[in-house]
């Protein structure tokens, strides 16, 4: 019996990295256990769906402390934050990468254009990998069947991400349509100005043409 | 070689001054008939309005080659607009310039180079030497060579100042060399704007010289002057200009003025004399 | 005899060479001012930190682009210069003989202040500028920067206006090229492979250029 | 002046004010349907100023392209009314780019959560309205009459080349390196139109209003003050003259 148990305590413990080898990438990040957040998330949007089907993709998972620290500097909470499915789609589409990517690759790189269109830039600040100018790689390479995964410590954010909180856009209407009458009222009455001004010196410089026409006769006869 | 405006066909191919002409220009030469010859300048109702102000009003008259004619006028008059007009570096507002058959703003290539012109502003760069200045433009009217820069240097007596440099002369020798400029290629026609102005006695005679020279070689000098007394010495022709019209035309032919009557009078009457 | 097209060019080039070898301010002026010019993006981007050879870039281009727009300022307020235009204008010299020598004049000028300016960063921030492809695309850019700077000084040489004018005309004209020039260049630094619709590009516009500047040459010149 | 010449300049012929007033009409119009009568896109209501930006982008187009005609007229012709013409087409085609930028910008605002997102079609509006003003500082810089207009007409005709390579240039994004011509720019995911009648409509409407009919009237008043203006220039010359 014992051969058994031992075989499977050898099979359980040798269970996480083999299966990591098949494991897609949400189920590393479901087997992390500061993830949480990240796998929320994940959840939350398409994204956990499309992370498990086949494809190569290089995805930065925020630990659930970088996320804590993000709400503070978004000035949200969580919850009101997950209230917006595609503000968090958005979010997260900026931490996936097309391509599978090891933290060599990366290395190489300068910039990356992940899912969301504005490129993620990559230095090395002494041989080691800064993400977006903050971002460090705390666990990087977890290999899984469809990519790679690199735990970073801060959420990356896009620049001018939901620094403010989006009023209704009602409002930006009613300011674009004021800042549109404001320009064309200011066009039309600099014309009107500029006509009546120039109206007004044509009349007096040709009155005083006429005057001093009329005291050079005067003068001549 | 006898500098010969060809009469016939409107353009009369004027002959190019060639590379050794520079020392027989002196030689006596004929005369060429004023009368049968195509004019060297025809303008016709020429106007040039600078924005709305007519600084020359319908103006014509033909000047032929080999004769100096001198242009008076107040200030403002006009003058210096003709003369620029003739030189092609204005475009004339209507009517229009013929120099040598060719018509001036848009066939002005081809004239170009037998046109000399002496302005105002000195056309010299201070930086440079008297000699690598008129090299320089040697070159560029083609007829390079040191010769030619020695020759008319030497003409106007400046033959040792050669090595200095334009900003060194004095305003009178830098107005000479800017002559020589415009007389180093023999130029047909010879446009000069008030040369005597800063000159002294000696530098006047020898300016005077050449024109008189640069006549009897057959070329036309057109002369902007103040000086009217000078006038009926040297000049075969007089235009006067007024408020950018036409005043005096042809020898003593009064067309309509208000020109004070005295100095117009004066200088028809000498011009009478003279000619008669 | 009338002296050839080329022989025209050679003289307006020799000429002009020897204007600005004469008096020296204006190749004082361009030089002194890629030195400062490199020293201040050094300091205020903090460029030995962060080794990324993109920014290098940008400040090279930069640099080139106010050096040279500097040099073109002053060329064209130069009052002797002026005087010297229109006494080449009497000369029987064809328009575009004299724009296209002070065209390669300016050229050969610029593109000292290339070599210069890329020994300079490079050395500085030690960033690797010696690229075949980058001397390429510096040649194009700067040909067409210099097209747009020949036609503006001669522009600004018939009138007299004050300071700060011709770099308010010459930076809208110059941006495409600059764009492409840079993106050119980044190609270069960053082992991406080079496309060469980059060189085509360039190539294609400053063909244009020149055409278009010597088309409306003459209108500048003449009356 | 005779008396004539003076009355035509005083009131302008009714064919120039019922122009004006047919703008003024279709204007109206477009903007009330833009606010009421087009469905609300799903990008809520901002989503409106559309049919003020993308037609005053192209009444921008036409004040320019006027412009740059009118500069090579005058170069061949050397006759004024051509330059004024090409003055007036800056001048209107400026305001309507900068009308076209500002709501780009403000619509950007919620949806892209940025002021300015480097969008090629906004880049390029931003670079036509920097070329043009330097037209207008060129224009004033210089005394001579007949010199600033000529120098005007060549530098209206540099500045198209500018505009025109710009665009080709800016829509290659840098990173990937090939040509996204056709690619969806941020402009064009939004601008693509399948959506409902209604919205085509009142786009229709508002190009007719902003693209055409503001242009051109704009252009024929501030054509009128040019003339009134060079008109004046004259007498005062005139004036010192005497």
């Amino acid at each position: 019996m014992r051969p058994f148990i031992l075989l499977f305590l050898g099979w359980l413990c040798i269970w996480p990295v083999s299966a990591q080898e098949d494991a897609d990438l949400i189920e590393i990040v479901v087997a992390e256990n500061d993830l949480s957040i990240f796998h929320e998330a994940l959840a939350e949007t398409d994204w956990g769906l499309t992370l498990t089907q086949d494809g190569q993709f290089t995805v930065f998972a925020p630990t659930d402390e970088a996320f804590a620290r993000a709400f503070e500097r978004l000035e949200t909470t969580k919850e009101d934050f997950f209230a917006h499915p595609d503000r968090l789609a958005s979010l997260l589409s900026f931490h996936v990468v097309a391509g599978a990517m090891s933290l060599e690759e990366l290395r190489g790189e300068t910039s990356v254009m992940p899912y969301r269109r504005s490129s993620l830039v990559i230095d090395r600040q002494d041989d080691e990998l800064l993400l977006n100018r903050e971002a460090r790689v705390l666990q990087g390479d977890l290999a899984a069947s469809n990519g790679w995964l690199h735990i970073v410590d801060t959420v990356l954010l896009a620049p001018g991400e939901f620094a403010i909180e989006i009023a209704d856009n009602l409002s930006f209407l009613v300011l674009g349509l004021a800042v549109v009458a404001l320009l064309v009222s200011g066009y039309l009455s600099s014309l009107f100005w500029r006509w009546r001004l120039v109206n007004r010196e044509i009349a007096l410089l040709r009155s005083r043409i006429k005057e001093a026409a009329r005291n050079d006769q005067s003068f001549r006869s | 070689m006898i500098r010969q405006i060809l009469g016939k066909g409107r353009r009369a191919p004027l002959s190019v001054a060639s590379e050794n002409d520079g020392l027989q220009e002196d030689v006596g030469r004929t005369q060429p008939s004023a009368t049968d010859a195509l004019p060297l300048i025809r303008l016709q109702q020429l106007t040039k309005r600078f924005g709305w102000i007519p600084a020359l009003q319908d103006v014509s008259c033909e000047l032929h080659g080999g004769q100096i004619v001198a242009i008076l006028g107040a200030n403002g008059s006009g003058k210096s607009t003709l003369l620029k007009l003739c030189a092609g570096l204005l475009r004339p507002s209507e009517g229009n310039i013929q120099v040598a058959g060719w018509q001036l703003p848009k066939e002005a290539a081809q004239v170009r180079a037998h046109i000399g012109y002496a302005g105002h502003e000195i056309f010299l760069d201070e930086s440079f030497t008297i000699q690598e200045n008129l090299s320089f433009f040697a070159h560029c009217y083609g007829s390079a060579g040191k010769l030619r820069v020695d020759h008319s240097l030497g003409r106007l007596g400046l033959a040792k100042f050669a090595e200095l440099a334009v900003r060194q002369l004095s305003r009178g020798r830098q107005q000479l060399v800017d002559i020589a400029r415009a007389t180093l290629h023999g130029p047909e026609l010879l446009l000069l704007d008030e040369p005597l102005n800063h000159l002294d006695v000696v530098a006047e005679d020898v300016v005077v010289q050449m024109m008189k020279d640069a006549r009897d070689s057959g070329s036309l000098i057109l002369w902007v002057t103040h000086e009217s007394s000078r006038v009926a010495a040297i000049a075969d022709r007089v235009l006067l200009l007024h408020a950018g019209r036409l005043v005096v035309d042809e020898a003593g032919q009064v067309a309509e003025t208000d020109w004070p009557a005295t100095l117009k009078a004066t200088l028809c009457q000498e011009m009478m004399n003279r000619s008669a | 005899m009338k002296i050839t097209f080329v022989q025209a060019v050679m003289l307006i080039l020799r000429r002009d060479l020897i204007f600005d070898i004469r008096n020296r301010q204006r190749l004082w002026i361009i030089f002194l001012f890629a030195i400062l010019n490199t020293f201040v993006f050094s300091f205020a981007l903090e460029l030995q930190h962060i080794l990324r050879r993109e920014v290098v870039v940008g400040v090279f281009w930069t640099t080139i682009l106010f050096a040279s727009l500097l040099g073109f300022e002053r060329q064209g307020s130069e009052g002797s210069r002026q005087r010297m235009s229109q006494a080449i204008k009497l000369a029987p010299l064809p328009r575009l003989a004299i724009f296209y020598g002070q065209l390669l004049a300016n050229w050969l000028i610029t593109l000292c202040l290339l070599l210069f300016t890329v020994l300079l960063q490079s050395g500085l921030f030690n960033a690797r500028l010696w690229h075949m492809d980058f001397w390429l695309a510096s040649l194009l850019g700067s040909l067409g920067l210099v097209t747009i700077g020949t036609t503006l000084t001669t522009m600004f040489s018939h009138i007299s206006v004050r300071v700060g004018v011709m770099s308010v005309l010459l930076i809208p004209l110059i941006l495409p090229i600059l764009l492409t020039c840079v993106r050119f260049t980044l190609a270069t630094q960053s082992e991406l492979p080079v496309r060469n619709e980059w060189v085509a590009l360039l190539v294609l516009q400053d063909i244009i250029l020149l055409i278009l500047t010597s088309w409306l040459y003459p209108h500048l010149i003449d009356e | 002046m005779k008396r004539s010449e003076r009355m035509k300049a005083q009131s302008p012929p009714l064919r120039e004010h019922g122009l004006t007033w047919l703008a003024i009409v279709v204007l109206g119009v477009g903007f009330a349907m833009a606010l009421f009568y087009a469905e609300t896109d799903q990008q809520g209501h901002v989503q409106r100023l559309f049919y003020i930006h993308m037609p005053s982008f192209f009444g921008a187009l036409l004040a320019f392209s006027i412009t740059v005609y009118a500069s090579l007229r005058y170069l061949r012709s050397r006759d004024v009314k051509w330059d004024r013409l090409a003055v007036v087409g800056v001048e209107v085609g400026l305001l309507l780019a900068l009308i076209n930028l500002v709501t780009g910008a403000i619509w950007a605002r919620p949806i892209w959560a940025t002021w300015w997102n480097w969008d090629p079609r906004l880049t390029w509006d931003a670079i036509m309205i920097l070329t043009y003003a330097a037209y207008g500082v060129l224009r004033g810089a210089i005394e001579n009459v007949e010199t600033r207009r000529r120098f005007a007409a060549v530098y209206g005709i540099l500045a198209i080349f500018t505009a025109i390579m710009t665009l080709i240039i800016i829509r290659i994004r840098p990173d990937t390196m090939h040509p996204a011509v056709i690619g969806p720019s941020a402009q064009e995911a939004r601008g693509s139109f399948d959506a409902s009648p209604t919205m085509q409509i009142t786009l229709l409407v508002n190009l007719l209003g902003w693209a055409l009919l503001l242009p051109i009237v704009l252009m024929r008043w501030r054509y009128r003050l040019q003339q009134m203006s060079e008109r004046l220039e004259q007498l005062r010359q005139q004036w010192f003259e005497a």
